[in-house]
C-alpha cells in the first residue's frame, strides 16, 4: 500500500522534451513508472526514447493512454497553464515541480484544482515517490526503500538527507511526499498526514517543516486530534533572521510569526516527537515502529 | 524585492490613487530646487529599504526651500539599519485630518490576497493587530472575481461612517488592488491613507513588496531595482544565480537545496557554531555556481571556515568536487575548508578531491562539527 | 406549503430607498411579507416608513436581523454586485427584479451564487408570490388566491394574466414563480418543477414559457423523466419574426432554433397540456385537478 | 446592437488581431482615393447589417482604383435585404491560402461564452453545423479564470497541424476573447480567418454583436451605433424608450410586458388576423410612452385597427387611458381603436375612457377578435 501513487498510477509527463523533463522522464522509466505519455506542443505524433507517445495537448494524451496522474517540467511563465491544462484534462493527480511559479498565479490555480476535485502536489517540489512501485518526480530512487515510513516535507535535499538516513537504517517507507516550499501549494502536511492516517502500511510518520507560515501548527494540532499513528517532527530554519526569504518563497518569518521556535512548541504540545537534528530521525522513528 | 516608497507611489498614482507631488533628489540643492518649485511646505524622506524612517530622523517636514536643503543635507548619507541614505523624496507635505491603513498581503492560510484595513493608521500595522485587533478589518480576495464593489464599499464604511468618504475610500481599495495584482506585489500598502482637513483622500507612504517570481514577466517593474540599497555580496549572488544571504556568524556554508542548507545552518548552531551565511547553489550541478559561491564567502573577512554539504540528487557531486578544485586553483583558500558529499557520482567526487588534496567524508553531522572548530581555531 | 418562500420568509430590500424599491416595499409590507431589513448605502441607521431599519450592507442587515431572503431594486450596473453581495452575506435566497442586466455580468454571478449554494430567481423577474402567505418581488398580490396550482413562467404581464384567469375561475396558486426572461437566469423552469413536485399542496403546474433557448425543451424532457403532476404548459412568440428579440433579452429566436413550435412539440411529446391561448389554461388546469 | 464590419475589425486591430488596412468610403470617388492610397488590389464591400452581401453583390473584387471607383459606384445605395447602402469598406485584399471560421457567442444552455472553430471557414457557420458538426469544435470559457493559454492552444491545434500556425491562431483567440469582453458582446467572430500563401494569419471579415445592456457603460461603443441602417420606426421608438419591432400586418398592438405582448401578437394570428408590430410600453405608466407609441404605430399606413392590451400591475391603468385621451386629442385617429385594460385603478380608467367618448373592455380575447374583425373591415 502507499499514498497517491503506486503501481498502478499511469503518468503524463507535462515538458518531456525540455532538458529537465527528458532527464527525470528516463530516471522515472528506470524507476519503473509507468510513463504512457509525454506531452510537448508541436511535437504530437512523435516518441519519446522511441517508446513513449508525445501528444500536443493533455487532453490528447488523456484520452489517447487513459493517464490518471500528470507531472509538470514547463518553465515558471508557463507552470500555472500546464497545471490547469492538466486538472481541465481529467487527471486526478497533478505534480508541478517547477520552481519559481509567481505566488498570484497560485491563488488562481488553488481554486481551480479544488473545484475539480483534482489533488495538486506542489509547486517548487521533488515530487514523491512510492519506493518498489513508482517514483513521480525527482526524488533519487536508489535513497529509498520499502517500509513502514511515511515521510512527508517541505524540502527537496533535506527530505532526501533524512530518507537516505533511514534507509542507511533499515527503515523503509511507503510513500515519501515533497509538498514543496512555496507559499500557496497544493496539498499540505494535514492532507499527507490525514492520507497517511488512513493507509494500513504506513506505521509511524516523519514530518520535516521549514520556518514560514503556520502549516506545521495546524498540522500539529491535527495530529493531536485526529491521528492514532506516532509523528516525528523537525523544523528546518532555526537560525534563520527575520524577513528573510530562505531560499523557498515559503520559507519566510513574518514579523513574529512563523518561527521554528513556535512551530516545535507546537510539535510538542501535540504529542510528537522532536528531531533536533535530521539523524535523530533514525532512533525517534525506530522506538515508535 | 522592495520598492521605495517613491516607486511604490508612482504606480499608485498610474493607478489612479491621489498622491501630494513628489520627486527624487540625490544631493541637498535639488532637493531645494523641487521644494521652491512646488512652492510650499515640504517633507524630505529618506528612501531606504528599512522601517523606522522617522524614528531614525530621515522623514523631516520642511518650511521653506532653505529648510528642505538643509534636512536633505543631514539625511542624505545617513545611515539608517546598516543601509545608506542615497536619495530623498520631496514631496508637498499634506494636512492631516485623520489618517487610516490600507494594506494587501497574499495570506498563506486562505491562499487568497488579503486586504487589512483599519482607521487606526499612521503606526505600525502589526502593533494594532497585536494590541487591538477589533480595529482591523480582514477581507479575503477571490482572484477570479476580483475585488467586488460591495467589499469594497464594506472595507469603506469600515473606515468612514460618511458615505462619501466610504465611497472614496472604496475606489481607492481598487484601485490598490489593481496595482498590487498588475505588479506582482505579495504585499501593498498605503500608510497612511489621510483624510484632509477639507476632506480629500490622500496616500501620504506607499509601500510595496514584488513577488521575486513575477519579476522575469516584469521587465518594467524589475528594472525598479536598487542595488545601491541592497548587501553588496547578495547583490553579487543574485547575480550568480546563488541564493545567499549575509549573517554574522563564521562558518561559511555551501549547500544545495534551501531546507538542507538551513538545516545545516541550525546544525553548525547546534554544535555551538555560528553559520556566516546562507547559501543555496540549487539543483543544477554547473561548477560556476561552485566557483561564484567560493568567491562570494570568501570575500566576508569574517569566515573562519567553510563547510560544503552537498546531497547529490540532481546536482552531480563530481560536478561539485571540479568545482572548488578549479576555484582553489584559481584563488587559494586562506582559511579551512570541510567537504561533506553523498549521492549521486560521489565515488568520482571523492577520487578528484583526493587527488587535489582535500579530504571529504560522507556524514554531515561529523562534518559540521568539524567546520565548527576548525572556525573557533582548533582541530 | 409552497416553494421557495413562505411567511417565515425575512426579507430584506436591496434599494429600499429607491423610487421602485421604496413603492415595492410598501406593496410588499402591506401583503404582509415580513421585512426586516433595506439596504442603502449612507442610509444606514435610518428607518424605512418609519420602522424597517436601513443598513450599509447586506452584511450588517442579515447579522442584525437574521434575514434569509433578499430581494434586490437597484439600476442594473450595480445588479451583479448587489446579488454577489446578498449570496456573500449568507441569505439562501435572492430575486432580482431588475431589468437590463448585462448578460456577462451573468456568467460571473451564476457560478458565484452557485458555489455557495444560494438560490437566485432572476434578474429581470416579477419575483415570486405564495398566496396568504409572502410575496418577494412585484406580482400584484390581489391577482393571486390560495389553491392547489404550481405556476411558472419567463414573463411578468403575462403570468398575471394567466394567474388572473385562474383565480377568476376559482382556481389558486401554491407559489407563483416568475424565472424571468433573460438568456442566463438563476433558476430555470426545471428547478421549479422540481420543487413543485415536492410540494404536497400542489397538485398541477402552469408554466408559461417563450420563444428563445431551449430550457422549455429540457423542462419538457424534465417533466417526462421524473413529474408525477400534470402539467399544462403555453408558448409565447409563435407570431415572432426569427433574429429579433422580443423585447425580454432571452426571447429571440436564432437560425432555426428556439422556435414556439419546436417547444410546443417537446410538450406534446412529453404529453404535457398544452394551451393555445391565455385562457385556455383554466379549462386544462381544471380538468386535470 | 450590431456593429458594421469595419467598427468591428477597429476594434479587433485594437486588441492586436492582424487585420489588412482598410477604411470606409461614402462615395465612388472616396472609395478610389483610398485604393490608390493602397496601391493594391482592393475589395469593396457593402456595409449593412444583413448577411449574405457577397451573394447580393454587395463585396466585389478590384483590381485598379477606377475599378474600386466603379465598383462602389454600384454598390453604394444597392438594397440588400431591405437596406440601403450607405457606405462601403474599401481594404486591402488579402492574399487567401485557407480559410478558418472563429466565433464567440454566450451560450444559455452553459452559461458562458462558447468558443466555435472551425477549419471550414469562409461560409456559414449555422450550415456547417448543421451539415458537418464534427468540423466544430466548442470550446466554453469560464470568465472567472478567462481564456486559459492551452484551452486556446487546442483551439489553434484543431485549426492548424502546425505549431506556429497554432500558436498564432491561439493568439488571436485570446485577442478576439479580450475584445469580446471588453465590448460587451453577446457574438464576436472572425470569418474568414484567412492563412496567406506566406503563412501569416489574417482576420479578413469581422462582426460584433453588442448586448444592447452594455451600451450604458459602454458609452465608446454606444457611439458607434448607426441608425441610418435600421428601420426609422425602430429607431424613434427606442429613443422613445419603447420596445417596438415593425412587422407585416395590420393589427397596431401597444402591450405592457414583452411575454403579455407576444403573447397578443399570437392570439391575433389565432384569431385569423397579422399583428403589425411588436410593442411593449414597459412597466412604468408615463402617458407620454402612450403618446408616443400611439404616434409611432399610426405612422405605419399598413395600420388598419389599434389594438390597446393593457394589465396592469404597476403599470397604472389610468394612465394609460389618460395617455390615449392626450394623445387623440392632439392627433385625432384615423383607424379605429380597441382598447382592454384590466388590474390596477381599472375603475377610474375606464371612467376617463368613457368621459372621452372611448369604449373598453376587460377580456383579452374579446379585445383581439374585435381588433382583428375592424383590421379586416368589418365590425
Amino acid at each position: 500500500m502507499s499514498v497517491f501513487i503506486d503501481k498502478h498510477t499511469k503518468l503524463v509527463i507535462q515538458g518531456i522534451t525540455g532538458r529537465d523533463g527528458s532527464f527525470h522522464a528516463k530516471q522515472m522509466m528506470e524507476y519503473g513508472t509507468q510513463v504512457v505519455a509525454g506531452v510537448t506542443p508541436g511535437k504530437g505524433g512523435q516518441r519519446f526514447e522511441g517508446t513513449v507517445p508525445i501528444f500536443n495537448t493533455v487532453m490528447d494524451a488523456v484520452q489517447a493512454t487513459g493517464a490518471n496522474t500528470s507531472v509538470i517540467y514547463v518553465p515558471p511563465p508557463f507552470a500555472a497553464d500546464a497545471i490547469m491544462e492538466a486538472a481541465a484534462a481529467g487527471v486526478s493527480l497533478v505534480v508541478c515541480i517547477t520552481e519559481g511559479v509567481p505566488v498570484l498565479d497560485m491563488t488562481k490555480v488553488y481554486p481551480f484544482v479544488k473545484e475539480r476535485g483534482v489533488r495538486l502536489i506542489g509547486p517548487n517540489c521533488p515530487g514523491l515517490i512510492t519506493p518498489g512501485e513508482s517514483k513521480v518526480g525527482i526524488i533519487p530512487g536508489r535513497i529509498c526503500t520499502p517500509g513502514p515510513v511515511g515521510v512527508v516535507s517541505r524540502s527537496g535535499t533535506l527530505t532526501y538527507e533524512v530518507v537516505y538516513q533511514l534507509t542507511r537504517a533499515g527503515i523503509g517507507q511507503t510513500t515519501c511526499v515533497g509538498i514543496g516550499g512555496d507559499p500557496i501549494n497544493g496539498t499540505n502536511f494535514i492532507d499527507c498526514l490525514a492520507a497517511f492516517e488512513k493507509d494500513p502500511q504506513t506505521k509511524a510518520i516523519a514530518m520535516m517543516g521549514e520556518i514560514g507560515g503556520t502549516d506545521e501548527q495546524e498540522a500539529a494540532e491535527y495530529v493531536k486530534q485526529h491521528m492514532t499513528k506516532p509523528v516525528v517532527g523537525f523544523i528546518a530554519g532555526q537560525t534563520a533572521p527575520p524577513g528573510r526569504r530562505m531560499g523557498h518563497a515559503g520559507a519566510i518569518i513574518s514579523g513574529s510569526s512563523g518561527t521554528a521556535a513556535e512551530k516545535l512548541e507546537a510539535f510538542a504540545a501535540a504529542g510528537m516527537g522532536i528531531a533536533k537534528r535530521p539523524i535523530d530521525f533514525v532512533e525517534l522513528i525506530k522506538a515508535r515502529l | 524585492m522592495n520598492l521605495h516608497e517613491y516607486q511604490a507611489k508612482e504606480i499608485l498614482r498610474a493607478h489612479g490613487v491621489h498622491i501630494p507631488p513628489g520627486r527624487v533628489a540625490t544631493t541637498p540643492d535639488e532637493a531645494e530646487a523641487i521644494a521652491r518649485e512646488y512652492g510650499t511646505a515640504v517633507m524630505v524622506k529618506a528612501q531606504v529599504h528599512a522601517g523606522g524612517r522617522g524614528k531614525a530622523g530621515g522623514v523631516k517636514f520642511c518650511k521653506t526651500p532653505a529648510d528642505a536643503k538643509e534636512k536633505a543635507s543631514a539625511i542624505l548619507g545617513m545611515s539608517i539599519k546598516g543601509l545608506t541614505v542615497e536619495q530623498v523624496l520631496v514631496t508637498v507635505a499634506a494636512d492631516i485630518g485623520t489618517e487610516a491603513y490600507v494594506g494587501i498581503i497574499v495570506d498563506r492560510a486562505t491562499k487568497k490576497p488579503v486586504f487589512m484595513v483599519s482607521a487606526a493608521g499612521g503606526i505600525d500595522i502589526e502593533e494594532v493587530a497585536a494590541t487591538t485587533p477589533e480595529k482591523i478589518l480582514y477581507v479575503p480576495v477571490d482572484v477570479r472575481y476580483g475585488l467586488p464593489t460591495y467589499d469594497a464599499m464594506r472595507m469603506g464604511f469600515f473606515l468612514y461612517p460618511d458615505v462619501k468618504l466610504a465611497r472614496g475610500a472604496a475606489k481607492i481599495m481598487q484601485q490598490l488592488y489593481a496595482a498590487f495584482m498588475a505588479s506582482g506585489c505579495s504585499l501593498a500598502e498605503i500608510n497612511p491613507l489621510v483624510v484632509t482637513p477639507q476632506g480629500e483622500l490622500v496616500a501620504v507612504d506607499g509601500k510595496m513588496v514584488i513577488d521575486d517570481n513575477e519579476l522575469d514577466r516584469r521587465p518594467e517593474i524589475a528594472a525598479l531595482r536598487d542595488e545601491r540599497s541592497e548587501e553588496p555580496s547578495e547583490v553579487d549572488a543574485r547575480n550568480a544565480n546563488l541564493t545567499f544571504i549575509k549573517l554574522d556568524g563564521n562558518v561559511g556554508c555551501v549547500v544545495n537545496g534551501a531546507g538542507l542548507a538551513m538545516a545545516t545552518m541550525d546544525l553548525v548552531k547546534y554544535y555551538g557554531g555560528e553559520p556566516a551565511n546562507f547559501l543555496d547553489i540549487g539543483g543544477s550541478s554547473n561548477p560556476e555556481k561552485v566557483v561564484n559561491a567560493l568567491r562570494i564567502i570568501t570575500a566576508d573577512p569574517n569566515v573562519k571556515a567553510i563547510l560544503f554539504n552537498i546531497f547529490g540528487g540532481i546536482t552531480r557531486t563530481d560536478d561539485v568536487a571540479n568545482g572548488i578544485v578549479t576555484a582553489t586553483k584559481a584563488n587559494p583558500l586562506k582559511v579551512p575548508i570541510v567537504i561533506r558529499l553523498t549521492g549521486t557520482n560521489e565515488e568520482i567526487a571523492m577520487k578528484i578531491l583526493q587527488e587535489n588534496g582535500f579530504t571529504a567524508s560522507s556524514d554531515m553531522d561529523t562534518a559540521v562539527q568539524q567546520a565548527v572548530a576548525l572556525a573557533q581555531g582548533g582541530k
